[in-house]
């Protein structure tokens, strides 16, 4: 692995923060397919599992005043944004004390606290939206970036050329990220892209735009921190391929008949987490009572969420109608 | 400047520039918004006081703009965004229902979006199939967007700031056969709230409930009533969702009859809803079936008579009154 | 083989692979209807049998394949398109409405639009409030297209091929709770054109109109009226559009009595088409006020307790039957 | 005019016609646009004029198998197509004897004989139905052309950007043409779209593409004839820009308040027919008794088709329905 990047200078505290905010989501989401089997969760479970670096690395780049919007493949993105994992687990079991009162489950976690937009289960769906809140920022005068996170599989749909087209025109301060697992659903990339450089398509509307290792944390950060350097001088909006790979099923539903088990081992052995991990140990910089600790640290963590999940309630019926409107200005 | 009279267009005009005057969080987006004039010339001249960062004239992209307003919305704008008719809103209507009108309450109401979204409907204009629809009722259908229908322009004047106070997505219809329509300068108590009902012209025998571009064809077919001696209470629902049916239901309780003027397609229309709601609701003090006088169920015709075969007319809706009056029909 | 019982997905793909297999214009298309073998694995093994030419995975593009079937049907072949789920069809409305819906009738009658979409509907399993939309009365408003909700096994089995054999745009409602259902082979005499609707209980109190998703709980609550003495007739529409309202008012004629049951928003659904219908057709035979259990007006929520409070439910059906009929709620 | 296009060559007879189609529907045009302020012709009217070479010249290339796809400017494409103008000018006044019995008027004019598919008034409405017909086509192993005209403006859409896409991953038999006169209604080619070169976005997708100047008909032609070879050879789709102007508005009631007229005086001065008729005069080979010969035959057609359209019977209005549904085949 590859961290003498020559733009970003990071201390070794830092790549193991990096490392530790990669576990977490791991060892998150394993536990969270446990629980969908337990039927503790329910509905759709998309896991990140093999994209952590992704929404690890990105986020490095963040303030707290930009945004982010995600998409229903977004654990990882609302953990690495900072959002509790107590609110966050007691989402997905549908808790009044989950980020959305357990209203929008695994794929909806909002929280605009930590300006974590969601969450939205409509592929493409965000892309306009995140293009809005940059168009606020913009005519607010604020130099935030807006980050928008989608799958390769949302390039073909006609939202994100109309959102590419307006992003550029209007120079706005927003940051697309393209998370390329090589898969939308069981589609692969050939299947749905006439051009399969992600980056070169975004290159054609005008946008700043290159691909990175999605599976190298430090890349990723290095990239994103330049670029969001980028758009906060107002040299408008740039867009982040991340060529990565998800370990498992698109949902808890797949049955993954469209790749072969060697595609999947290959790419395992990519892991940005054992990656980094051996690194971080061939340097003497990771020894295996750091790693245990942090493990455990982790493991606490998830249990506590999970225990103040379980003991959080329902949302009382009688509250249905809340938040269909809002209560009015005047 | 007594008396001055002000045209339905004139009256959207000066409720935009001063809603924008007086709030700099309110802009107008849409396509040909500027430099056009818009495209039924509402926005002639605002570019000029705006400016193009205030009055956005975007490329043809009503997915991509919509959910651009949505998002400016999030961001803490108060978007007017012009869709140049309701045909050309089906493509804007993922964002519509999958994001404006359920952010708020998927969020756990965390989210609100206040946001303003203007179109033309309706036919008249001899347009044709694609340019004619009457869709208010599948956004009417559509819970966490309200849904008006200014056919006076009174309304015309002071809806739309109303709407604009309002803290969730409001969906504000324009009648293509009103833009010309003028009246004396309305003062803001013609407007009640945007929420009201209003009968606008009272009578005993039978209550003609409609909104909209059929609300002046309705009043006519009353004044014809009313020379054969037949008094009909005219109702303009205003407001399409949520719907004020306390006055609707009143109305009928004392006429005990009820036609429904509506420009949709008769099967799933409005109408059929507040026959609906009638029937549940006023069935003991109805004397008569409820009855429609809706378009016919085909894709509108362009050559003139066709268009007028297709939608409900003044002729029709006296002759269903004199039906359920069980008086001859001349 | 005797009694061998299917599912309600295997049904849909012996249709599908009969049709294929009888008629070489006839050809699948849709997002991972091939390698994944369909969201909801209905095409399973069809890539394997028919090829790539034939069950032909699109990218994620609603409105340019749905498009494109529309043009393939023009072309002269017999496309089936399948749009995962009517909350994705959003982004394809335009080209359902503008063009398929509408280009015989604005081309006077020399163009025909052969064509099958078929989509996922409802809710039930948890999906939040952007995967649990029930449009079907959308769908059933507009001129030029034929709806139907196949609420069986046996209607899954035929429907789809009456459908290919229209010479119009038919859309294909699949409710997702069905598809695990499963029942005896049926025959080809169990499934009645696809235009009549069904009288799936017979009965003499009163009668519950329903369809699709919702039919199972309607049977239901008429077992759970029958222990209470009271015989309640079940009418399945089948066919939403146009509506079969002989068998609907010869029921309500009979009975005197109507609930409708429809999983769709209460404000402007089907149910509202049904109940207006009636009482503009069946006014004088109506012993009580029509009367709708519907979903309620809320974007439907992750949580089961949220998910069933926002839905129709049995014990709805049978305490607004006791109501209707004067009888105690216990 | 340069017409030493090495890649075709032209003869004169055949240099002549392209004048004369260029001058019917110049000259058709200046007519409908008279009989629209006599209100002959009503609804929305957009003119070609400027445009012509557009048609003419890619017209050239095709075959009476081959098919067309236009948009609510398509007057001339209907005309170069061979539809026959008694139709077209009947259709206009929305007479039964009209191409599309006049239902369509200036928008949708139809005639599949000709493999005309109209006349779409929804921007980039057409472009994915004639993927489609391009993937029957080629589903049916047949060599045919497709050709879909639109706008610049429609480059915006979402649609396009699908389109485009599934064309080249499917590589269908199709020619797109964009027809790029610089403004999208009042909206200027810089406001809508960051890369201005449309022809480099459809290199973006992987379509072979050039632009050529669309004021000079044989360029054009030329550019036509060899995109549709290549198409015929399977070698995949092509995107072909054509530079043009329109010389009047919009449509009839634009203000033009978005173009300076020396802009406009500048692009007449490039107008494709008057410098064809400058090179064919001062090459010899239009006399002006030839000229006077070519303009009296075009004006008795233009007579002729107005005093058919005249005598022409409006459609019935007990046909209203007929057409919105088929008749089925079985
Ligand atoms: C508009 C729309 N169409 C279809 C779906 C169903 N769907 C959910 S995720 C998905 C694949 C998306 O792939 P990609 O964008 O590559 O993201 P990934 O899942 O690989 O992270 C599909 C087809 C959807 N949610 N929204
Ligand atoms: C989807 C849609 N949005 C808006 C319109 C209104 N409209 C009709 S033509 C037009 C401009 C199109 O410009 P372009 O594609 O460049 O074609 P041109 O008119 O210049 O030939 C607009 C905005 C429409 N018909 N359809
Ligand atoms: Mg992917
Ligand atoms: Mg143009």
């Amino acid at each position: 692995m590859n961290i003498d990047n020559s733009k970003v200078h990071m201390g070794i505290a830092h790549m193991q923060f990096l490392f530790k905010q990669m576990l977490r989501i791991r060892r998150f989401e394993e536990k969270c397919a446990e629980l969908y089997t337990q039927e503790k969760i329910r509905g759709f479970l998309h896991l990140y599992i093999g994209e952590e670096a992704v929404a690890v690395g990105v986020m490095q780049a963040l303030k707290a005043e930009d945004a982010v919007f995600a998409t229903y493949r977004e654990h990882g993105h609302a953990l690495a944004r900072g959002l509790s994992m107590d609110k966050v687990m007691a989402e997905m079991f549908g808790k009044v004390t989950g980020s959305s009162r357990g209203r929008g489950g695994s794929m909806h976690i909002f929280d605009v606290e930590k300006r974590f937009y969601g969450g939205n289960a409509i592929v493409a769906g965000a892309l306009p939206l995140a293009v809005g809140l940059a168009l606020a920022n913009k005519m607010q005068k604020k130099n935030d970036v807006v980050v928008c996170f989608f799958g390769e599989g949302a390039v073909a749909e006609g939202e994100f050329h109309e959102s590419l087209n307006l992003a550029q025109l209007w120079q706005l301060p927003i940051l697309f990220v393209c998370e390329n697992n090589g898969y939308a659903m069981g589609t692969a990339l050939a299947i749905s892209e006439s051009e399969r450089h992600i980056f070169r398509k975004a290159q054609s509307y005008g946008l700043k735009s290159h691909a990175v290792d999605g599976m190298n944390v430090v890349e990723v950060e290095s990239a994103a921190t330049q670029y969001c350097q980028r758009i906060r001088k107002g040299d408008g909006p740039c867009l982040l391929e991340c060529n990565t790979y998800r370990f498992r099923g698109h949902s808890m539903f797949d049955t993954q008949l469209y790749r072969e088990s060697d595609e999947v081992e290959a790419w395992k052995r990519k892991g940005p987490i054992m990656k980094l991990q051996r690194w971080l140990e061939a340097n003497g910089k990771l020894s295996s009572a750091e790693l245990k600790q942090i493990e455990d640290q982790v493991a606490d963590e998830i249990n506590q969420s999970i225990a103040f999940a379980e003991r959080s309630e329902i949302e009382d019926i009688s509250d249905l109608y809340l938040g269909v409107y809002g209560e009015s200005e005047s | 400047m007594k008396n001055q009279s002000l045209t339905y267009r004139e009256a959207l005009k000066i409720a935009i520039s001063e809603a924008m005057r007086n709030d700099e969080r309110v802009f107008l987006m849409g396509e040909d918004v500027g430099n056009y004039g818009g495209c039924y010339a509402v926005s002639k001249g605002l570019l000029e006081e705006f400016g193009a960062d205030r009055i956005i004239d975007t490329p043809l992209s009503e997915s991509g703009f919509v959910g651009a307003g949505i998002g400016a919305a999030i961001g803490g704008m108060r978007p007017i965004i012009e869709v140049m008719t309701v045909n050309f809103s089906l493509l804007a209507l993922d964002q519509i229902v999958n994001n404006a009108a359920t952010l708020r309450h998927m969020s756990g109401n965390q989210i609100g979006v206040p946001l303003v979204i203007r179109m033309a409907t309706g036919a008249g204009k001899q347009l044709a199939a694609q340019h004619s629809h009457s869709l208010e009722n599948w956004y009417a259908h559509v819970p966490g967007i309200k849904v008006l229908a200014p056919a006076t322009v009174a309304d015309a004047r002071y809806m739309l700031s109303m709407a604009l106070k309002d803290p969730d997505p409001v969906i504000l219809f324009e009648h293509v056969m009103l833009y010309n329509d003028s009246a004396a300068t309305p003062k803001p108590e013609d407007c009640p709230d945007m929420h009201q009902a209003c009968v606008r012209k009272a009578g005993n025998d039978i209550s003609l409930i409609t909104y909209g571009g059929s609300l002046s064809k309705t009043l006519h077919a009353a004044s014809e009533l009313e020379k054969q001696g037949i008094s009909a209470e005219v109702v303009d629902l205003r407001c399409l969702r949520p719907l004020d049916t306390q006055t609707l239901f009143k109305s009928v309780d004392k006429t005990h009859r009820m036609i429904v003027v509506d420009e949709g397609w008769r099967t799933g229309s409005l109408a059929s809803e507040i026959c609906a709601l009638v029937a549940e609701h006023c069935f003991w003090s109805l004397d008569a079936p409820p009855s429609r006088v809706c378009s016919k169920e085909v894709p509108i015709p362009y050559p003139q008579h066709l268009e007028r075969a297709a939608t409900p007319q003044v002729a029709q809706v006296v002759e269903a009154a004199l039906t359920l009056l069980n008086r001859d029909v001349t």
